[in-house]
């Protein structure tokens, strides 16, 4: 994967151990601050300087490459983003951890486990650059390669298929006829009197109208107290009586707005 | 492979590509064209020295029989699908979708009192019905016209059809399951009420076949 | 000839029409289309007894080596200009937004990684990831969210998509360049600081394992 390190960050890198040059190198990176990916990318810049394998890499050294980088920027009051210092302590820690050795009973990883973990992190971040660089390399859709200029639209057909179950049909009927606290099956009609039979009745009746009547007196028996009946009834007594006048068996008549309607034979 | 297309692509300026290399080129661009193409363009787009009027004949020819053709719009080419195969372009869903309650309440009343009219669908539901739930139901095949009723006005009735009976199992909607039924499976409060004579179960019935004899 | 067609296609109602036929549907359909459409649809589309998987290898053979080819991405396929006649096409080249450097190494790490959390993502880069950078890369649908780790906090995951996987060509996620070679040289591992506590490794192995090997 490292064959082809892009070295776009650092030119000639200084020979190790040469503290001139190292200080050169911080300074360069000082120019450089920000064009830096944070103290990751920073380090993966500096240890090209070491012109070897990551795998190989001495890890004291480019912590010591930082740690003057750090120096040398406090020095000129450069401000720098807190993961930088944080970087620079943790280094600070680990040169003095590759530096001394162990203390007896000392807990926790050891300084070369440290230097692995660090080297590994930085190989990583390398392979990550190489894998993006080819990822980026390859044919790209709409620069490379193209789709379809014209794509046709697929035309969606919605169909609703509408269900019901038996059930549906028996509970809907039972919720009918359970509704009004259950309401007789039969159609409820006997509160309707039709215009039909008001005339077939009124036209058996004429002969007895000789004088004016009023026509709520004719409404047949058991039609006058309930009052829907007695709607009913009259409007279609009513009606009726309309019908027979149009023919010329009856005259009609009101005295004023809402005074009883009055009707007799017509002729004779 | 990039490089050997630069070279390619440098050649090219002196000596056209093979004919079956300008074919490829036309039917890239007549694919990735968001219009139509002419033959003018196809050539300036192509490198020197093609003949895009030629290329386009063979790859006519290639897609002939295909399930895309080459056509001609006016004075420009453009890839289609075979018109034969339009039906693929089209994505059929079905949804199934309930029946509503004002919808399934008429077609039971329908089902249990036909021939009815709109105006006794009205009176025994209590409410009106809107026109829509009876097209809806007249144009799922589950009721149908039928004949006039003699009395004034001679309104329509509605009647349940072949297609009724089939979506519901039914043999005849006389199949149906009567009151009594309907009590004894628990969808129909049973508490009959005060002064409302039970005979209605036989009338029901009655009524019921009276409706459907002049079906038959 | 429309006569014949219905004909045929209600005869196809008791049996598929010939392979011959049925590619030239499957042409069709993907030719339609701009974007990837997988075999399920395809069947979906096209009459019953079709096998679009069999048809497709037929319709694949006969592409290769033109101007356009039948490509696979991830479980759909689609077909796409050759890419060596992209030269041809500034017309149709659409110029993309530069991405940053953040954001394709980003991306590159969510490819090769994934899932991956951004906890993970910044302990790669060794800084924070902006949410601007995971934004770009989810509007342009080259990542989108994966399944949450089951560590504490539960955090988010992030996968590509279909359509990176269609941007730069690739079938699967398997065939990210160099993958094998990474995965071989532990660049994929997330090795914890030694020392440190980690809960969370084992479960990024496992989610990567299931990631890439659950296909081949």
């Amino acid at each position: 994967m490292a064959e082809t390190e892009p070295d776009d960050f650092f030119a000639e890198g200084p020979a190790r151990d040469d503290p001139v040059a190292a200080r050169r190198a911080a300074e360069a990176l000082i120019v450089d601050v920000e064009g830096f990916e944070g103290p990751l990318d920073m380090l993966l810049t500096l240890s090209r300087t070491q012109k070897v394998d990551l795998r190989k890499i001495s890890v004291l050294h480019l912590a010591q490459q930082y740690l003057a980088f750090i120096e040398r920027a406090t020095a000129l009051r450069i401000e720098l983003a807190a993961d930088y210092l944080v970087m620079a302590a943790w280094l600070a820690f680990l040169k003095s951890r590759l530096l001394l050795p162990p203390e007896p009973g000392d807990e926790g990883p050891s300084g070369e486990e440290l230097a692995a973990h660090l080297a590994f992190q930085l190989e990583r971040l390398e392979a990550m650059r190489q894998a993006a660089a080819q990822l980026m390399a390859r044919d790209q859709r709409g620069r490379d390669f193209f789709a379809r200029g014209i794509p046709e639209d697929v035309t969606r057909v919605r169909r609703v298929r509408y269900t019901a179950t038996l059930l549906d049909l028996m509970q809907g009927y039972a919720r009918i006829r359970t509704r009004d606290d259950f309401r007789p099956y039969v159609l409820d009609r006997d509160a309707i009197y039709t215009m039909e039979e008001a005339l077939e009745r009124m036209r058996g009746m004429i002969g007895y109208a000789g004088d004016w009547v009023a026509l709520s007196t004719w409404l047949p028996e058991g039609w006058e107290l309930d009052p829907a009946r007695r709607r009913s009834a009259t409007a279609a007594h009513f009606a009726a009586t309309l019908e027979l006048v149009k023919q010329g068996a009856l005259e009609l008549r009101q005295g004023e707005s809402f005074a009883p309607i009055q009707i007799r034979r017509k002729g004779g | 492979m990039p490089a050997d297309d630069r070279t390619e692509r440098e050649e090219s300026l002196f000596e056209a590509p093979p004919l079956a290399e300008q074919e490829r080129m036309v039917e890239a661009i007549l694919f990735a064209s968001a219009e139509p193409v002419r033959v003018a363009e196809l050539n300036a787009r192509m490198p020197h020295g093609c003949d895009a009027a030629e290329a386009l004949a063979l790859l006519r020819r290639r897609y002939q029989g295909r399930g895309v053709q080459v056509v001609k719009v006016g004075e420009a080419w453009v890839l289609r699908t075979a018109p034969d195969l339009g039906f693929l372009m089209q994505k059929e869903t079905v949804e199934t979708r309930k029946l509503s309650r004002a919808a399934i309440e008429t077609l039971a009343i329908v089902a249990y009192h036909q021939p009815v009219t709109r105006a006794e669908i009205e009176e025994i539901r209590g409410v009106s019905v809107s026109r829509g739930t009876v097209d809806q139901l007249l144009e799922l095949e589950w009721i149908r016209f039928g004949r006039r009723r003699m009395t004034p006005g001679r309104p329509v009735t509605y009647v349940v059809t072949e297609t009724f009976l089939d979506h519901f199992g039914l043999e005849s909607a006389r199949d149906l399951p009567g009151l009594k039924e309907l009590r004894a499976a628990g969808l129909l409060d049973s508490r009959p009420l005060p002064g409302a004579p039970s005979e209605d179960d036989e009338a029901g019935e009655d009524g019921q076949s009276d409706m459907f004899e002049d079906e038959s």
